[in-house]
């Protein structure tokens, strides 16, 4: 599964993309997978509150499933406009 | 074209123009540019947008389906720019043609509290003393409540 | 110029480019352009705009300078025309500069609903069958009690 | 003083503007000796809810007073925008 980074998660975890494996099957059991990877993951994923996550391409709440996915994203909340 | 990211510049009148051009059977039109703001300490250098290419155009083009399904729309027109922009320059637009003017205006508004808040772009702001990035408004969170 | 009356045609994007380059710490620009629609029968011929001259340009500037003291703005702009318009014609335009977006589309709607009912122009459609003064609808006045 | 008229109310008196003498001191009495002048008058001014007035070019209640105005001038509502 492809794992993407945006903004300061980039940032603090050190890459925009990396692949993982991994039996999570919601988003939030795949944060807490990530989290484990490194200090960097940790302390990037300490708020989630001001975290959001996309499975494939879509914005999605943290219960949401993430079997199959191709790509899950997390990123600060949005600032466009 | 109802939904364009882009990194260059474009010309807001020239837009409004074209789209006003073609939006037959249209009695109000209205648009929205967002230009980018000097910051109250007046050293910001540039404005620095990413994106997330791919879903970024999912969003604005579900953003735009809604507007017109929510609204009496004859057209919806979204521009969002990334990339590096000075002060002065224009970020985004979006124009909505309409029947009458009360769709026309809560149409674009609507376009605004949406893309503000579920569109992946992330701003950061330039000075002499680094790079910060632009903090989320609980504000632009809690302007969608309204529709 | 905050307020035009004209009996020429105006391009509303060139306008509008004007307007926000002078429009200097404004973050939001809104505009909203008024197009002479065919009506449903789709056999208008012209639309003609009879005003007050001298009424019309103080009621315009009481108008914009009201929007100026209610809403956080940088600028305001009304162009409004009279005479002779084909379907299709641009009628008029407002535009609002503010630093933040819920003033410059707050104020852009209190011109409109402002302009709509307090400003002394009279619409005549021009069909085959003859011509006929546009009644005014109580929405327009009800709009007022909103601000 | 100068009485102007707008719109219908222009084309049922058959002009758009006209010099009167009068000691109406408001509008509504005003318009009571205006109907007097003739018949088109008394027409275009038999449905009042339908019609407004400006003194000196403010618009203004039917009650405003007219005593020393230049200029005050009868029409339909507006219909601009």
């Amino acid at each position: 599964m492809q794992i993407r980074y945006f903004a300061w998660l980039r940032e603090r975890i050190g890459t925009g993309a990396e692949e993982v494996e991994t039996d999570a099957k919601t988003v939030v059991a795949l944060i807490e997978e990530l989290k484990t990877r490194s200090d960097a993951h940790a302390f990037a994923f300490s708020d989630t509150a001001a975290i959001r996550a996309a499975v494939d391409q879509d914005l999605v709440p943290f219960d949401a499933p993430v079997t199959g996915a191709k790509e899950v994203a997390f990123f600060p909340p949005m600032t466009g406009g | 074209m109802e939904v364009e990211v882009r990194d260059s510049a474009f010309d807001p009148g020239a837009t409004l123009n074209a789209f006003t051009a073609r939006a037959t059977g249209a009695g109000a039109i209205v648009s929205f540019t967002g230009i980018t703001r000097d910051l109250a300490t007046g050293d910001l250098q540039a404005m620095e947008i990413e994106h997330y290419p791919g879903m970024t155009e999912r969003a604005l083009t579900a953003i735009r389906d809604e507007a017109m399904t929510r609204f009496n729309l004859v057209d919806a027109l979204v521009i969002h720019r990334y990339g590096r922009l000075s002060p002065g320059e224009t970020i985004m637009m979006v124009a909505t043609a309409a029947p009458h003017r009360r769709d026309a205006f809560d149409a674009a508004d609507f376009l605004m509290d949406y893309l503000k808040s579920r569109a992946p772009f992330w701003k950061r702001e330039i000075t002499p003393d680094g790079a910060e990035w632009v903090a989320a408004k609980d504000d632009d969170e809690a302007a969608l409540d309204r529709w």
